[in-house]
């Protein structure tokens, strides 16, 4: 289980290989990448400030990924998010997930991803044309992290 | 007793963290968001409408009743907004 | 949209990459890698040989990859299946989808799966220690991929 | 008339594909079947037991009913097991 917060860009490649690569026991390896979306009915993004609470956001990634663990048999799971200012088309968080069997890595990585969005301590500010705002929160992302109950 | 604010919290009381004495009568987070919100200014801001705020005692996420005291760590934010 | 069927290796992380880089309109890409088990019961795998129907593979997943972007809003598609010897630990298929929110990439990266699984022309004939076999189809992957009519 | 044959329906029919001339009263994949195994020996074995082929006519999958003629290329396999 590996969790990293971090300003710098990640390496999707790298950090799926490093779950799987040496052992003949994982069957699958689902990962999601995030990217920064320029666009919003035409009120074009032009940077994204990610504040977190460090020290907290580690053990709430953390306690994530241990709950993933004991809903799904899982051999590995790597959570990699940045902070600090991106620029639309930048990666912005990575969840890799390994199992044996390929449903397992799919849902706990859908999974992970639906209660990130709302445990995270993360709060983006957008600077739009139109000015800047922090991002309100949106109940879709509520919603979907109550599928999970 | 330490006290965190991020995101607009933090700019509207105008500081990311503060120490105080545990105010008299402040057993819980909501006890001391409504503590908090009779400071007035910013904070009366801030902390106006409770619906829009989320707390983390000790780095864990609480709510309006988790109890507080001297030795806690409280953060005030807004709902979160990562991924 | 891109298939490959393949011998040869294939790079995830360049695959992601290649579907997101340069644009600012796709906000998730999911990913999905296929590696070669070794275990089954204490009876280890050496090698494996996939047998495909060169044509009608090539044809069939571009018909998988139609049908998810009838049924999901993709930015895109790729599909890499590879054939002939592999060894345990081997990547064997790789699926990868874009889109502008995660729940249609992770569904859509799902849904390829389950088609391929039932649908793709390819056959996988094991080297065990106990003698060789053709693998037999599963039934759970008919149901899995009942799920989605 | 081409046929195909894969994985262990073509180690069984001893071949991995053969041109034929369409037989008498083979309008159907299922006909095309029941004649293939009447041919004996790997045939018969491939053919044993029809839940077990899979066909795809000029490289889409079809069941027994499809209709097949003397252009059609016809492949007889197992139920896939890729991915």
């Amino acid at each position: 289980m590996t969790v990293k917060v971090q300003r710098e860009d990640f390496d999707p490649g790298a950090e799926i290989a490093r779950l799987h690569e040496g052992r003949s026991d994982i069957g699958a390896v689902v990962s999601f990448v995030g990217v920064v979306r320029g666009d919003s009915g035409g009120d074009k993004l032009r940077t994204m400030t990610l504040e977190h609470f460090p020290g907290m956001t580690e053990r709430e990634l953390e306690r994530i990924a241990e709950e993933a663990r004991e809903r799904w048999s899982l051999d590995g799971v790597t959570i990699v998010h940045r902070y600090g200012e991106l620029k639309p088309g930048e990666r912005i968080v990575l969840v890799v997930t390994a199992a044996g069997h390929r449903h397992a890595a799919f849902e706990a990585g859908s999974f992970l991803m639906d209660y990130l969005k709302t445990k995270a301590p993360f709060w983006k500010r957008e600077m739009r044309e139109s000015g800047e705002h922090w991002v309100e929160a949106r109940e879709s992302d509520d919603r979907a992290a109550e599928r999970w109950r | 007793m330490k006290l965190l604010y991020f995101a607009w919290v933090r700019e509207k009381v105008g500081r990311s963290e503060e120490t105080i004495d545990v105010p008299q009568g402040a057993n819980t987070v909501g006890d001391l968001a409504l503590w908090l919100k009779s400071r007035g200014g910013g904070y009366a801001e801030a902390f106006a409408d409770m619906k829009r705020v989320r707390a983390a005692v000790n780095q864990e996420h609480a709510d309006l009743l988790a109890p507080v005291g001297a030795r806690d760590e409280v953060a005030f934010f807004p709902p979160v907004t990562g991924g």
